[in-house]
């Protein structure tokens, strides 16, 4: 490793503020044993504990964010998040956290809102672009391939940092209804229900009890409020949470605040 | 379409290729003794057209085809060869074209095959074939006297006899007609 | 120009993509050209006629269904009126290429721009940017298009040049047979024309256009637009050439055509068997 | 002749400028041919396919090339069908008059220069013929061919038209002057075949005809027509 | 595209400069004496009759001047010429034709067999060899022997006696659909052959599929049966559009 | 009359029949127009088990598609593990063509297919992916204008596939012999639920 570096050193031939730099840093690797937490500077290298630390770190600020939850129902799907916002004085109207990818699929996300309207518009763009070659509608699967791509990309590349969001993506097409959980890694898997976000392992749980594999979108659309609620620290009204639905009639909804309310008092 | 004649024909085991050796310079001939089919791995590539960009073409195909072979260690067969000159031709033709016509010519383990290639990358595989203005003379003779199985001696007499009739009836007198077989045992030239 | 790396591959090429337009056979086909000495190939036009009226809250488009290619008829049925957006369509003449993949590519940029801002696009947004668009490529993509729509606004309807120059006006008519249609319209439009009275004008100048202009023909297409339900396209809305005869002829009896070889391949269907474990 | 500058080359001129424009298919005058004649010990043979081609379309396929010009004269088209027919029938009205007038029959020489003269008056002016004429006179069978050009040659072996070469290729190889009547008419035929089979503008049937020795009176012309 | 003259184009302008030295006189350019008015025709001969169609469209570039004008001319009793291509030619055509076989009955006190009219149309076409009638003619008729005859001719009178053929801007579609159903070449089973009233459905039928896909071919078809007993006519609807 | 379109020569036809759909192409590969090289051109490509591709026009440029559309068929096969409809392949030729609008390939496809309710799918390009649509029949190649009059003729709406063979065959026979530029043999493929038919025909070799 040492002669290693030493060559680099010697063939570099850079200014000598480069090379200052350079020997700094030999000497800080030279100094022997290093913790994970000293990898970490470095998106794109290994700790020696096989993680990449800026991606757990990336992780960790999705459980940080509002939480966000989908089930996968017999005739379609629900996204359901939580819309809280940091001070009153915030117009809950302009927010919106569940959207369309294309007619028939709707995403919601946990963690850093800026991050997620990148991954929204790249993959409405992608979408487009789909329909546009073949005039279909993309399937589920592909945009989530897409999506996870990207993401992906960004745990690989240099100068960049992972999206600090992981997506539940909710469509319906020939395969019938789907789930997909996206994670900053780019790892996806299809899901019957999940929840990302604040509280997840808890939502996880509470899903894991109440699901059953031939509920109705009805019922999920309750079941979903009900595990929102779980971990809910105030109230929970039609304003300061977001539901969205696909059924087999293939176009994902965001639902209105009067829709909710409706359900809401369902659940009551 | 050249002042040249390159024609071959399938054979029971064997392809035979033929082609004049004139190397032109404006109107004047530079040598007769020009050799035009290529050995290129186990297969022979006749190649017609301005030297340039024959030979430049060729080499680039023989070196690929045989670098292919050493990368994978397996001989390409003559439909891969083929295929493979075809795309680089095409793709040639969208920077800067060569001006090749080519017959593809070789026995494998399908056979003896033989592929007619224009220099607009068009490829097909045929029994017998020719190039330039030779080719108006010696297709319909080679229609007429080709048939299965045919054996070396009677492929060497049609390709005689292609070179008679453009002897008797092109107006360029090509000289220095050189030709080769190949087939599963090796390459061999013919005296005619 | 050395410095652009070229492509290697043609499926390079194609991986490499990200949309828009490919050159890459450019040079490849002025060189074909110079060797072969040849016109180029004709692309598919549509001689047509298409028009379109804006009445108090609705917008109207019509247009004929032919195809042209020389003077072949390509396509007896075409789709001449093309969907932008639910409360913007338009109808095109010119080459038929460009206006399929032009409109669906305004299409594809509205919904874009739909889903972005949570509103309907307005029409002169649609407008514009085919303005530009067309105006960018100056004339080469061969676009006449009779756009119209409903929005916040109201009703509009706008003529747009191939080289990307606009007009908006209450009526209009475009393609070769626009002096048939808009003889018709001078004469017979009226703002306060109802719906139905709407849709028999344009239907009627689409007419005349079909039975004076050889390059428009077939069938009448016609959309409506309104604010409350957006458009709807009316396929086929009047068919005044159905074929007037057809002759009986005796079917070729089986085995007619002579045959050196048959193959027959059969698609097998494979059901996925399900193994029950307990 | 039409009221342009230059009339002799009209036809030439709106060919090149105004036929896409305003006049489609009028200057496609059916063309397209293989012909063939050779001379052998039993006379002569002469021939030819039977396809009309104008541009790429098959106009007929039913074509007669060879016309008889009179009973000791057979003329073959190619080029323009028109040109050939009517210039040959033309020849057929020379060749009368010429036996008229001299009380003897035009030696096969004379017809083919009548014609060769006919088409040097026009040189120039966008006729378009290759044809053949062969025939018995007294110094026995003689095959002539002549060009639009003014061009006239004697020989014993010719082909004229698109697909020539090819007709060239199979009858030289095969041609000796020695052949029988039997291998000569399968010499004629089979070099036609090829050649329509190479040639997008040649096909149809192909026409024999044999013209041997005449006795007293009609000459004896056999025809074999024969599918591909 | 309406009106066959043309008179110079922008860049045969002179150029400012060439005024002061020389003046050029006016250049015409792309003048062209001929326009092609389209229209499909076609004939078919039986054993002792023979049939004539055509459609009655009159059309220049994109526009129709009528919808109702004959292709087909009476020659005689026994002979009619149906002519495409461009209308002006076909009407001095015709008439020329018409004179001359009024002379030709004056000298012989008989018609003009259709035989013999076929040469006279072919030298007629000739004698314009260098500036030709742009007209593509079909000559039918029944011959001495009463057997049907049709004759097909270019535009400079190379002509062909046939069982059918046809000319006109649709001539490529009407043509393998006879063969098809007339020639049976590509055929290994025999089918009977049509008789009088199968060519006249055929030759309507195959006018209807032109008027589908030619756009010079339509409005109304003319059906013309000459045998025996004389020339009848019969009409049509085609397509309007 | 010469072009790129017609320098190699091609007849293509589909038509569509009831649950069946057949596609035919002449068999002749020529070059500068009238020189005939091969009797033995594929023109007519499969792309899934119940849908072929037919492309006319310059050669180079239809070998050059096929292998594109090979490629793209089964990168998308990988990806989406599923079969592309007919509808789709059309859509996708016609994004294919028109991305080189300005440099163009010089061959005009027909997609001929069943799809996944047995439904005959045809549709045709121009050379920059104008597509359309038909019910009935559809042509291309230097044939087109004598296969339109042909196919208008003698196409009939509920043909088996027998009759459909015939139809077809009849179809480009004639109308090939009355082209210089395409014959030469052909092929056709009928295409019903459970089979695909393939035929040679005996066509004129002048």
């Amino acid at each position: 490793m040492q002669t290693s570096l030493h060559f680099c050193c010697l063939s570099l031939k850079s200014t000598d503020c480069d090379q200052i730099q350079f020997l700094r840093l030999w000497q800080h690797c030279g100094r022997g044993s290093m913790t994970d937490s000293e990898y970490s500077f470095s998106l794109t290298t290994f700790a020696p504990s096989g993680k990449l630390l800026q991606i757990e770190y990336a992780l960790n600020r999705v459980a940080e964010g509002r939480p966000a939850l989908g089930i996968k129902a017999k005739n379609g799907v629900v996204l359901a998040t939580e819309k809280k916002v940091t001070s009153p004085l915030v117009d809950e109207k302009t927010l919106s956290k569940v959207e369309n990818l294309s007619e028939s699929v709707g995403m919601v996300y946990a963690g850093m809102p800026a991050d997620y309207r990148v991954l929204l518009r790249r993959g409405r763009k992608v979408a487009q672009q789909y329909y546009t070659t073949y005039r279909e509608l993309i399937p589920v699967s592909q945009i989530v391939r897409e999506e996870a791509a990207i993401m992906q990309e960004f745990t690989q590349s240099g100068g960049v940092r992972p999206f600090g969001v992981s997506l539940m993506i909710a469509g319906f097409d020939d395969s019938g209804p789907q789930l997909f959980q996206v994670d900053p890694s780019g790892t996806y898997f299809g899901w019957k229900a999940s929840a990302i976000g604040k509280n997840h392992v808890n939502a996880k749980s509470f899903l894991e009890k109440r699901y059953s594999e031939d509920i109705e979108l009805e019922d999920a659309i309750h079941t979903a409020i009900l595990t929102l609620k779980e971990g809910f620290e105030e109230a929970i009204t039609a304003d300061n949470i977001e539901i969205g639905i696909v059924g087999a009639d293939r176009k994902f909804r965001v639902l209105t605040p009067a829709e909710v309310q409706d359900y809401l008092g369902e659940v009551e | 379409m050249g002042t040249e004649a390159m024609f071959g024909l399938t054979g029971k085991d064997f392809v035979i290729l033929a082609a004049d050796g004139q190397a032109a310079y404006s109107i004047i001939r530079l040598k007769n003794d020009a050799d035009k089919i290529w050995k290129v791995g186990n297969m022979l590539f006749g190649c017609s057209g301005p030297s340039a960009d024959t030979a430049n073409f060729m080499e680039f195909i023989e070196k690929n085809v045989k670098l292919n072979e050493l990368r994978t260690g397996i001989p390409m067969s003559t439909k891969a060869a083929a295929s493979f000159t075809r795309n680089e031709l095409a793709h040639a033709l969208r920077k800067g074209p060569f001006q090749a016509d080519l017959l593809v010519a070789g026995v494998d383990n399908e056979g003896p095959s033989l592929y007619f290639m224009d220099y607009l990358a068009s490829s097909v595989k045929v029994n017998k074939a020719a190039h330039g203005y030779g080719a108006m003379f010696t297709l319909g003779l080679m229609d007429r006297y080709w048939k299965p199985d045919l054996t070396e001696e009677e492929a060497i007499d049609i390709i005689k006899k292609c070179i008679k009739e453009l002897e008797t009836r092109f107006i360029v007198d090509l000289p220095g007609y050189k030709c080769k077989i190949v087939s599963k045992t090796g390459i061999k030239e013919v005296q005619l | 120009m050395a410095a652009v790396e070229e492509p290697q591959d043609y499926l390079d090429v194609l991986q490499s993509h990200r949309g828009g337009f490919s050159f890459e056979n450019c040079k490849r086909n002025a060189y074909l050209a110079s060797q072969v000495a040849i016109k180029p190939p004709t692309a598919m036009k549509s001689g047509t006629t298409i028009c379109g009226i804006q009445l108090k809250d609705v917008v109207i488009l019509a247009a004929d269904t032919r195809s042209t290619c020389g003077p072949m008829v390509a396509d007896k049925n075409c789709e001449k009126l093309h969907f932008i957006a639910k409360n913007v369509y338009c109808a095109g003449a010119g080459t038929a290429a460009d206006l399929q993949h032009t409109t669906e590519m305004m299409e594809s940029q509205m919904e874009l721009l739909r889903m972005a801002t949570g509103t309907q696009p307005r029409v002169c947004t649609v407008v514009r940017r085919l303005s530009s668009m067309l105006f960018k490529y100056q004339g080469y993509v061969g676009c006449a298009l009779v756009l119209g729509g409903v929005d916040v606004t109201g009703p509009h309807l706008f003529q747009i040049y191939p080289h990307g120059s606009t007009d908006k006006l209450p009526f209009t008519s475009m393609g070769s047979g626009s002096l048939a249609a808009m003889a018709i319209l001078e004469a017979e439009y009226n703002e306060n024309l109802s719906v139905e009275e709407g849709k028999k004008l344009v239907a009627k100048a689409i007419r005349a256009g079909i039975f004076n202009d050889l390059g428009s023909g077939s069938n009448v297409d016609v959309c409506v637009i309104t604010k409350d339900v957006g458009g709807t396209i009316l396929r086929n809305f009047e068919k005044p050439n159905e074929r007037k005869f057809r002759a009986k002829h005796a079917a070729f009896p089986i085995g007619t055509t002579p045959i050196m070889k048959q193959e027959i391949t059969k698609l097998v269907s494979v059901e996925e068997d399900v193994v029950m474990r307990d | 002749m039409a009221p342009v500058a230059n009339p002799k080359t009209f036809c030439l001129d709106i060919k090149k400028t105004n036929e896409v424009l305003t006049a489609p298919k009028l200057m496609d005058f059916r063309k397209g041919t293989t012909t063939l004649g050779f001379v052998f010990q039993g006379g002569i043979i002469i021939a030819v396919d039977s396809r009309a081609s104008m541009g790429s379309y098959i106009g007929s396929a039913t074509v007669k090339k060879v016309i008889e010009i009179n009973d000791f004269l057979l003329g073959t088209m190619a080029g323009g069908a028109a040109d050939c027919s009517f210039w040959e029938r033309h020849l057929n009205r020379l060749c009368r008059m010429h036996e008229l007038r001299e009380k003897e029959r035009i030696s096969v020489a004379a017809a083919s220069k009548l014609l060769a003269n006919i088409f040097w008056q026009y040189r120039g002016q966008g006729l378009s013929c290759g044809t053949m004429v062969a025939g018995w006179d007294k110094k026995g069978p003689s095959l002539y061919m002549v060009d639009d050009n003014g061009d006239r040659h004697k020989g014993n072996v010719f082909s004229v038209g698109s697909g020539s070469t090819f007709a060239y290729g199979v009858l030289d190889t095969g041609y000796s002057y020695d052949l029988t009547v039997e291998e000569a008419v399968e010499l004629g035929r089979r070099s036609i075949y090829h050649a329509t089979h190479r040639d997008g503008a040649s096909g149809g049937v192909v026409r024999v005809y044999h013209a041997g020795e005449p006795s007293v009176g009609r000459s004896p012309v056999g025809t074999w027509d024969w599918k591909p | 595209m309406n009106g066959a003259h043309r008179f110079g184009s922008k860049c045969d302008r002179p150029k400012a400069t060439d005024i002061h030295f020389k003046m050029q006189a006016p250049v015409e350019h792309r003048w062209s004496p001929y326009a092609d008015n389209g229209g499909t025709c076609l004939g078919v001969a039986g054993e002792n009759f023979v049939v004539v169609a055509a459609d009655t469209r009159l059309s220049q570039g994109y526009s129709i001047h009528t919808r109702n004008c004959s292709k087909v001319t009476r020659l005689t009793d026994k002979c009619v010429i149906a002519s495409c291509g461009m209308k002006s030619d076909a009407i001095t055509l015709h008439k020329h034709l018409k004179a001359r076989l009024v002379m030709y009955e004056h000298q012989h006190r008989r018609q003009a067999s259709v035989t013999a009219i076929a040469q006279m149309l072919s030298t007629t076409l000739y004698y314009k060899r260098f500036f030709p009638y742009y007209t593509f003619n079909v000559l039918c008729g029944v011959d001495d022997e009463g057997k049907g005859a049709v004759y097909h001719y270019d535009a400079i009178g190379s002509f062909e006696r046939v069982p059918y053929t046809t000319s006109g801007s649709g001539s490529a579609l009407v043509m393998s659909v006879l063969d098809a159903q007339i020639d049976k070449e590509n055929q290994t089973i025999d089918t009977p052959a049509l008789d009088k009233a199968g060519i006249v459905e055929l030759c309507k039928d195959v006018l209807s599929s032109v008027g589908e896909r030619d756009i010079y071919t339509g409005d109304s078809g003319e059906i013309f049966l000459i045998d025996a007993a004389g020339i009848s006519k019969t009409e049509f609807d085609l397509k309007l559009d | 009359m010469s072009g790129l379109m017609e320098y190699n020569g091609s007849a293509i036809v589909a038509m569509a029949g009831e649950n069946c759909v057949g596609i035919a192409s002449d068999t002749r590969h020529g070059i500068r127009q009238l020189q005939t090289v091969s009797c033995n051109r594929q023109k007519t490509f499969q792309v899934t088990d119940q849908c072929y591709v037919g492309l006319s026009g310059l050669a180079t440029d239809v070998q050059t598609v096929s292998q594109l559309l090979n490629f793209r068929m089964k990168l998308f096969t990988l990806r989406e593990e599923r079969k592309m409809q007919p509808r789709m392949i059309g859509n996708m030729i016609a994004s294919m063509l028109y991305e080189k609008r300005f440099g163009p390939y010089f061959t005009e496809p027909v997609v001929a297919g069943l799809d996944g309710e047995h439904k005959p799918y045809l549709c045709t390009f121009d050379f920059i992916g104008c597509l359309s649509t038909a019910e009935d029949f559809v042509v291309s190649g230097t044939t087109a204008e004598q296969l339109f009059g042909v196919c208008e003729s003698f196409w009939r709406p509920g043909m088996n596939k027998d009759e459909l063979f015939e139809t077809l065959s009849q179809c480009l026979l004639s109308a090939a012999d009355r082209d210089c530029l395409a014959g030469w043999g052909g092929v056709v493929h009928i295409i019903t639920p459970d089979e695909i038919i393939t035929k040679k025909l005996k066509g004129r070799m002048d």
